[in-house]
């Protein structure tokens, strides 16, 4: 007999596969792939996952545990796992934390073992087991405060250095990851028996019908067993099914998918693994794609998980959950061990000793916990040959990096040491319930089967078989079909119900067993784990109830309990029932055990989607864009539009060297500037001009066809919202123009208006912002740029068409175009809008007809420059925190209408004179720069917020003055013209003095605009 | 002899003894019939009430009443981060009290809570968001608090992983707090309970307070599901329910609730030594002392009492991560929960009197509840001592909405959602 | 969470925006008592349970909704163009 | 003599195939939104009725007339029509300023139009409503979302053909999202024929 002893076989490198003793109907053993493991090369089979190929080789020490580094090994055959964590692949794709029992293995797979040093059998943090005394839960809270200044600088860092499991990845992710959302009228989760009858009898009413399996195989546990369904077995039985659910045009089937979250409405978010069994995806293939699944109905078929049994030393590589090794012989043909104790508490368990004894393996004890022998207990004793002990426990085990002996407590307390290689363990099943908790509805203590079950569920939701709490084959046939047949029903699609295929009863019988030994008599000697990966022991437990932690939400948060990658999947239920038993309550009043999604861990970049670099967000392109690209444009995002900032030309060293020419081309010849992102508004209806009147500050109804108007929005609150012109097309038609920001939510504050405040009021409105292409033609020669371009039919001259004249005119020979003599520049200056199809060509129009004239293209840059020239308030200044009488706009407020905020701007802290107003500032020493941001302080006050009286909005270098300028907010700020203030800029390390004037720096009196 | 203080030799002597000797960190206590302070909410905000009322302004009948168990809201629930890098006048002091308390904390209430002052960068990526930053800086040091503007380089030299080649909306630089930070958020619940408890402070849990007794205007004591107790003064620390609890008294708040999501990664090896805020989409990060991943984004934006969200929010703040720092593609979300908001209308909170004598309220504290929780403490507790506003509270004002005196940092006016 | 748009059926929460309490009215005259202003904007119930409240289906037909939602459970039990509920408001306080 | 001012596609007219599905750019057309003004909408249905021959739709769908006019519903009372070039729907539409606001739309949106068996599967990779054909068939219409961008889905054919009606703004941007949809391939689930 050869007893597995961890380093032997592994050391070797043999990849002859030795623990490959049967068949296994999941493997394809006609092929053999190879992977490696911490740079070791092994053999394995298609259809192998990494634990059982490891398992397969011999490779029992998988990992490390977080706290005390112990040696760690495979323990279950799912999700669950806590042990066997790894590094998989390698540089932009490594993933850390990947669980060895779900990795689905294939040639050339790399995978590395993780959080130790220098290697995974020689681990230095190792010595945190030898301190482990005082690592106790909670040891944190009380010490590392002396002295204080060593938490940053010794403490935290010498704790961060160990801390964390693997390595994230050091580049961006190289994968994509894409979305999408289905709908179906009932989902069923998992293809064990209860959920294949369920997606069957759902199915055949014709109900759409989607069903999730989070392996590549379906029929759940009927991979692990023997059982037989219709006289096959199961697993065949399974395979059939999903053939007949393939051939429904309305089932819908998804392997390779877990569905992870139960969300409000009957949402559910699945994670289907599209490429994660390959090395790499294919080109422009997804990594893994997210699924948001609406369903009218749910059945949660999703097993169960096994409970480990709390002993001590528990946690030694070999001792594996019962179910596991049940798996890894039966789906994987591999035997885990030679020499195998099983330790049970429930018939389920042990049914291990029989397969593992048909797998050739010698079972040395069978240890139920029960004190009443069963038959079946009798019969896999006499059928494996094993010494049986009733009412006995395992007391301790031996093997640092692998378990070669355990010690048996018989029922009378004697003890003996046998060797072993492997110990099968089952505390029992626990429903996996998790989507059924997410919305918070709470699961129930059953006591007969010793584990929660599901509770009130979410509206449409069932749960069906071991998830319900249904344990026998049958029973779960059974109950699948008829949740199948409610949830088809509810959605109204009814059907005969097909006999149920035949299958054996299993017994179960479970007995509690919390802990193998009293709770009263802790061992010195060996911890008994509870949560294996964050190190949690029955005695961190025992602490906790000591030190009042005692709810489950204290214990949890104290201990770290159920706080690791698994989420305490296997430590829970046990953890609660040690606390219960602590606290002498009941295990249903100690509390329960909820869960937050996501049922398994969820890639971040999944959840991302295909929104990321440059595609994070949408692009909105102007339909000059090309243009300006071709003209070599530095273009700025504004919200999600991409703008011109400005167009450099050869020569120009600096930015502002460009804009300083732009702004000057503007002021003394002509440019034009794209402004279609400004929001435009389409506004019609009898009502239009009182509508216009309740949502600007300012009066409406006298406002003449063709002409347009400044407007100013306040919020309810009275706060300023937004402005910009509106224009008066006919008789009842306005076009409104908003800020680029508040486009869209100016839009719904018009509907809200409409809707809900002023029904009465007839008026329709639509968004034009793309429907008109909107260039601004700005400068002394914009009218002479415009004479070539606007039909001569039009009159365009000073007289005919004024400052805030506005008017639909024809260019280019009939073209239909809106022309508005609007100006932000405060030059002669005109917007002219065409259908947007023709911006891009009336661009390339004003370059040729503007030639002679000097033409140029400005951006956004020379826009603000000159913006802030004539002291138009802009994003800066119309930042949410300022009211009309802050920006010099009081006296537009009328007094003879209702509009929004007009209630509420008139409050004292709105009116109060000392409020920082809108002024001007230019540096006392010219040439010195305004830096917008800025604080501004009486001049020889001290550097203090006492006396903060104000701060820079924006600022600029003005070509037009030769100097900086700058808009600010100053307390009293109109009364003080002429006052010397200094601008605080502590974090550019500035102070600088300088002289507040009037916000209008060019042209006050507007003769330009005039001209 | 039990051990009551955490030192090195109480450790020592309990690692011994096989930690049998310690002391409940807080007694379960029972209702007494009247004290002279009733805190109704046993989270940060109460706890660390009930402590500085005992400690500082030596009020010792006090009791902390707490529907479950303490800690188990927000205090719980939070992405653990502490900064005090506000722009408004009303808020900058009150922050920046709470840092310093902050900086001496454990020493002072005997527990580690790991306050770790590793900075916390706000990532800018236009020139307005520079501008507006640079305001905020300058605000934040005229105050005598620490900031610092740096440049793309500079963020870059710092967190060389995060996207600045293949960006939508390029990094251009970063508000840095070096004092900002993050601290272990139960620890703080705990720490808190454990020091007011060793000053005679009773903490009762599973203790609901089902109304609010009052005698001619005057609150008089609250009715629990454990009976009645009697209270010189009653004062409500109990942000997520503070308009549920205020209605107990006749009150209607400025206040809605809401949800705000949390998330938490699998535990990896440290690489993100700082708390870092992306400007251009909803998502800030930190990474805890075990590994984890923290970070959240915006709110649902619904009002919500469920204390979970919903898939639109957790798919934006991911987004938002990956846009950021796209090498976490492959990290996987461990987990991810909802924690209730009392959202006000201007994004700020309230500590203040109400119009019943003797009933006081500290609410309102949106997403800014952790990093303020022991000068909210101090704060409340002055208040309810002296019955006058703590000098760097006095912003806080529940008639700030009539008088139009709101402090609203984001300037978007009455809709909690937007805060 | 998914809200049942009476022009556009069945949809998910990403297409909607959310204002707030359906129950505040505002005050009919700018120069109504200053406090009716102040409850308009700033006071709410806030209630854990039913609420009435505003939807915006921006991402859609672009109406505003009265949506009657549970805020413990978030179960929606009612949801009705925000207009109707105006118009018949304004109609019954009118006769 | 004047400059003639030459239109500009906003996104390319080149077709794109992957995995049988194409997407392609449509044509420009004419466009106009109708909007009924308040106690209207019969008016306004009336003269629709009589000048085109075809029945407003109330409900999310769309109706051609036999000009070849399309009709789609865009909200409570409002229609979006769509014809080809030169039919000059505002002249044709003229009388119904009365009772109706009318807005040009052909420049607002672009049509991109996604066609093939697993154009399907496709298009739910970006939109969150149930396109199965119990659901949503020829001819129907939803104001819906194409990832984070603003649409107005309708459903051309049974191939199935979608037609996506995007702001021009963003046409480039959901041009790319769909097509990166497209390479993404056909899932599993969705079993074409």
């Amino acid at each position: 007999m050869k007893l597995l002893r961890q380093g032997k076989s592994s050391a070797s490198g043999d990849p002859s596969q030795s623990m490959r003793t049967t068949t296994g109907n999941g493997i394809d053993t006609s092929r053999t792939i190879h992977f490696t493991f911490d740079g070791r090369r092994y053999a394995a089979h298609p259809g192998d996952t990494l634990a059982s190929a490891l398992l397969a080789n011999g490779v029992r020490l998988a990992g490390r545990s977080f706290k005390y580094h112990r040696p760690r090994g495979i323990l279950s055959a799912g999700a669950e796992e806590p042990n066997a964590l790894v590094e998989l692949r390698t540089g932009a794709r490594r993933e850390p934390n990947s669980r060895a029992t779900v990795t689905e293995l294939f040639d050339g797979l790399e995978a590395a073992s993780q959080n130790r040093w220098p290697s995974l059998a020689m681990d230095a943090l190792g010595i945190n087991g030898v301190f482990s005394p005082v690592f106790t839960a909670g040891f944190y809270y009380k010490t590392f405060m002396w002295p204080a200044a060593f938490w940053e600088k010794v403490y935290e860092p010498m704790i961060r250095r160990a801390a964390g499991l693997g390595r994230a990845a050091d580049e961006a992710d190289p994968d994509i990851y894409e979305k999408a959302t289905t709908f179906c009228d009932v989902l069923v989760v998992g293809t064990g028996p209860a959920g294949l009858a369920a997606a069957l009898t759902a199915g055949r009413t014709g109900a759409r019908v989607l069903v999730c399996e989070q392996d590549s195989l379906p029929g759940g546990r009927l991979r692990a067993e023997h059982g037989e369904i219709g006289g096959m077995p199961g697993w065949q039985w399974a395979e059939q099914a999903m053939d007949e659910l393939r051939q429904m045009p309305e089932v819908r089937i998804m392997t390779r998918t877990c569905v992870f979250g139960t969300y409000d409405g009957g949402t559910y978010g699945a994670l289907e693994r599209v490429a994660d069994h390959v090395p790499t995806p294919a080109p422009d293939q997804p990594r893994q794609r997210l699924w948001r699944i609406v369903a009218r109905h749910a059945i949660v078929a999703t097993g169960g998980i096994e409970r480990p049994i709390v002993f001590p030393n528990n946690d030694r590589p070999g001792i594996m959950l019962a179910g596991a090794v049940r798996t890894y012989i039966n789906r994987f043909g591999v035997t885990p061990g030679q020499r195998a104790i099983v330790y049970t508490n429930n018939d389920d368990g042990l049914r291990t000793a029989r397969d593992l004894h048909r797998a050739g393996a010698t079972i040395a004890a069978i240890v139920d916990a029960r004190t009443t022998e069963t038959p079946l207990a009798r019969d896999m004793a006499q059928l494996t040959g094993a010494k049986l002990f009733m009412g006995g426990a395992i007391a301790d085990t031996y093997g640092r990096l692998g378990i070669h002996a355990a010690v048996i407590r018989e029922h009378s307390g004697l003890t003996q040491r046998v060797p072993c290689d492997l110990v099968a363990m089952s505390g029992g099943w626990n429903p996996e319930l998790s989507l059924t908790t997410h919305q918070r509805t709470k699961p129930v203590y059953d006591e007969t089967l010793c584990a929660f079950v599901p509770g009130t569920m979410p509206a449409g939701m069932r749960s069906a078989g071991v998830a319900n709490g249904t344990f026998a084959t049958p029973d779960c046939l059974r109950e699948g079909t008829t949740c199948g047949q409610d949830a088809a029903q509810a959605c109204g699609f009814s059907a005969t119900v097909a006999d149920l295929p035949a299958a054996g009863t299993e017994s179960y019988a479970i007995v509690p067993l919390w802990h193998a030994l009293p709770l009263d008599r802790p061992a010195r000697t060996g911890k008994a784990f509870i949560d294996f990966q964050n190190d949690v022991t029955a005695k961190d437990v025992r602490l906790a109830a000591i030190e009042g932690f005692r709810s489950v939400e204290h214990l949890k948060r104290y201990t770290t309990l159920g706080m690791a990658t698994d989420q305490g999947k296997t430590a829970n239920v046990n953890a609660l029932a040690q606390m219960a038993e602590q606290t002498g309550s009941s295990i249903a009043r100690t509390g329960t055990t909820m869960f937050r999604p996501p049922v398994q861990p969820v890639a971040i970049g999944a959840l991302a989607g295909a929104a990321r670099g440059r595609h994070f967000k949408p692009d909105r392109l102007t339909p000059t864009h090309d243009w300006a690209t071709e003209q070599g444009a530095v273009f700025t995002a504004n919200g999600l539009w991409h703008r011109a900032q400005w167009f450099p030309r050869p020569g120009e060293t600096h930015w502002r060297d460009t804009v300083n020419r732009e702004v000057r081309t503007v002021r003394t010849a002509v440019g034009f500037c794209d402004v279609t992102t400004l929001g435009k508004i389409d506004i019609q209806g009898p009502d239009a001009a009182t509508f216009l009147e309740r949502v600007y500050v300012n009066a409406w109804r006298r406002l003449p066809i063709g002409r347009a108007r400044y407007g100013l929005m306040l919020r309810e609150d009275g706060f300023a919202y937004d402005d910009g012109t509106t224009a008066r097309l006919g008789e009842n038609h306005y076009v409104m123009t908003t800020t680029t920001a508040h486009a869209g939510s100016v839009m719904q504050h018009l509907e809200l208006c409409h809707q809900w405040l002023w029904p009465e009021l007839d008026v329709r409105f639509i968004s034009v912002t793309d429907e008109w292409a909107q260039l601004a033609i700005a400068g002394p020669k914009s009218r002479d740029v415009l004479r070539h371009i606007v039909d001569p039919a039009f009159d365009i001259s000073n007289e005919a068409f004024g400052y805030m004249a506005a008017a639909t005119v024809t260019i280019c020979g009939g073209q239909e175009a809106r022309l508005f003599r609007l100006s932000f520049s405060g030059e002669l200056a005109y917007e002219l809008a065409v259908p947007a199809r023709f911006g891009d060509a009336l661009a390339r129009l004003l370059m040729k007809v503007g030639a002679p004239y000097g033409i140029a293209p400005y951006g956004t840059e020379a826009l603000g420059v000159m913006r802030i020239e004539k002291g138009h308030p802009a994003g800066p200044e119309l930042n949410g925190q300022t009211t009309a009488h802050d920006l010099g706009m009081g006296r537009m407020l009328s007094t003879r209408k209702d509009f929004i905020g007009r209630a509420m701007a008139a409050r004292p802290a709105l009116t109060d004179p000392a409020r920082p107003a809108l002024i001007g500032l230019v540096p006392v020493n010219a040439g010195d720069e305004l830096v917008a941001g800025g604080h501004l302080l009486p001049a020889g006050a001290q550097a203090t917020a006492a006396h903060d009286q104000g701060w820079v909005s924006s600022a600029a270098w003005s070509p037009t003055l030769n100097g900086w300028i700058a808009l600010g907010f100053l307390s009293n700020g109109p009364a003080r013209l002429g006052e010397t203030v200094m601008v605080h800029n502590p974090l550019g390390n500035s102070v600088t003095a300088a002289r507040v004037v009037s916000p209008v720096f060019v042209d006050p009196n507007g003769e330009r605009l005039h001209a | 002899m039990p051990s009551n203080r955490y030192s090195l030799f109480s450790l020592l002597r309990e690692t011994l003894r096989g930690h049998t000797g310690w002391q409940p960190a807080w007694r379960d206590a029972t209702p007494q019939a009247a004290y002279d302070v009733v805190i109704v909410g046993g989270g940060g905000h109460g706890l660390a009430t009930a402590y500085y009322l005992a400690r500082r302004y030596g009020i010792k009948r006090v009791a902390v009443v707490e529907k479950g168990w303490i800690g188990n809201g927000n205090i719980g629930r939070n992405t653990t981060i502490i900064r005090s890098n506000y722009l408004l006048p009303g808020n900058v002091p009150f922050y920046e009290c709470a840092m310093k308390l902050w900086e001496g904390l454990e020493q002072d209430i005997n527990y580690n809570a790991m306050v770790s002052q590793r900075g916390v960068l706000n990532l800018f990526h236009n020139d307005a968001q520079r501008n507006a930053y640079i305001r905020r800086g300058n605000a934040m040091r005229l105050n005598g608090v620490d900031a610092e503007l740096l440049d793309a380089q500079a963020v870059r030299r710092k967190l060389p992983f995060l996207n600045f080649d293949n960006a939508r909306f390029p990094i251009q630089g970063g508000l840095l707090q070096r004092r900002g930070g993050t601290v272990r958020h139960d620890a703080v619940a705990w720490g808190y309970a454990r020091a007011a408890d060793r000053l005679g402070v009773d903490i009762i849990q599973n203790c609901e307070v089902t109304g609010i007794r009052t005698q001619n205007g005057r609150a008089v004591g609250v009715e629990t599901t454990r009976g009645y107790i009697g209270a010189g003064r009653v004062a409500l620390a109990c942000a997520g329910n503070s308009s549920r609890v205020a209605a107990m008294a006749g009150l209607r708040l400025p206040i809605e609730s809401h949800v705000l999501q949390a998330f938490v990664s699998e535990g990896l090896k440290p690489f993100i030594d700082c708390v870092a805020t992306f400007g251009a989409g909803h998502f800030y990060i930190s990474q805890s002392d075990k590994g984890g991943l923290v970070f959240g984004g915006d709110i649902d934006g619904y009002n919500s009492y469920a204390q979970r969200g919903n898939m639109p929010v957790i798919e934006d703040v991911c987004e938002g991560g990956m846009a950021l720092m796209p090498r976490i593609g492959r990290v996987r979300l461990l987990r991810h929960w909802g924690g209730l908001m009392d959202m006000t209308m201007d994004g700020s909170p309230i500590i203040d009197r109400t119009p019943v004598d003797s009933l006081y309220l500290n609410a309102g504290w949106c997403y800014g509840g952790f990093k303020a929780t022991p000068a909210s403490g101090l704060c409340f507790a002055h208040l309810i001592a002296r019955d006058e506003p703590h000098p760097t509270a006095t912003a806080y004002r529940l008639d700030r909405f009539a008088r139009g005196a709101v402090i609203d940092e984001k300037g978007m006016g009455a809709q909690p959602n937007l805060h | 969470m998914r809200l049942n748009c009476p022009c556009c059926g069945p949809r998910g929460l990403e297409e909607f925006t959310y204002r707030g309490d359906a129950t505040v009215r505002r005050p009919e005259s700018p120069t109504a008592p200053a406090q009716d202003w102040v409850d308009y904007v700033y006071l709410r119930d806030n209630p854990a349970g039913p609420h009435r409240e505003l939807w915006y289906h921006g991402a859609g037909c672009r109406s505003w909704l009265v949506v009657t939602r549970d805020t413990r459970t978030h179960a929606i039990s009612d949801v009705v163009r925000a207009v109707d509920v105006a118009r018949a408001d304004k109609e019954g306080a009118g006769s | 003599m004047p400059e003639v001012l030459h239109p500009r596609d906003a996104v390319s007219p080149v077709p794109l195939t992957a995995h049988g599905v194409t997407l392609r750019a449509g044509a420009m057309r004419e466009s106009v939104s109708l909007a009924a003004f308040r106690g209207q909408a019969d008016t306004l249905r009336a003269f629709v009725g009589k000048e085109f021959d075809v029945d407003l739709p109330d409900t999310p769908r769309s109706v051609e007339n036999a000009d070849g006019i399309t009709f789609i519903w865009a909200g409570p009372n409002q229609w979006l029509l769509r014809a080809a070039p030169g039919t000059d729907l505002l002249t044709r539409l003229s009388p119904c300023a009365a009772f109706a606001a009318l807005t040009a739309q052909g420049d607002s949106r672009t049509a991109l139009e996604l066609r093939g068996p697993g154009a399907r599967a496709i298009a739910a990779k970006l939109v969150p409503v149930d396109l199965h054909p119990r659901a949503f068939a020829a001819g129907d219409v939803a104001l819906t979302l194409a990832g984070h961008i603003a649409v107005i889905l309708r459903q051309v054919d049974d191939t199935p053909c979608y037609e996506f009606l995007v702001f021009r703004s963003l046409a480039q941007s959901l041009h790319h999202e769909l097509h990166t949809a497209m390479l993404g391939g056909i899932p599993q689930a969705d079993r074409i024929s």
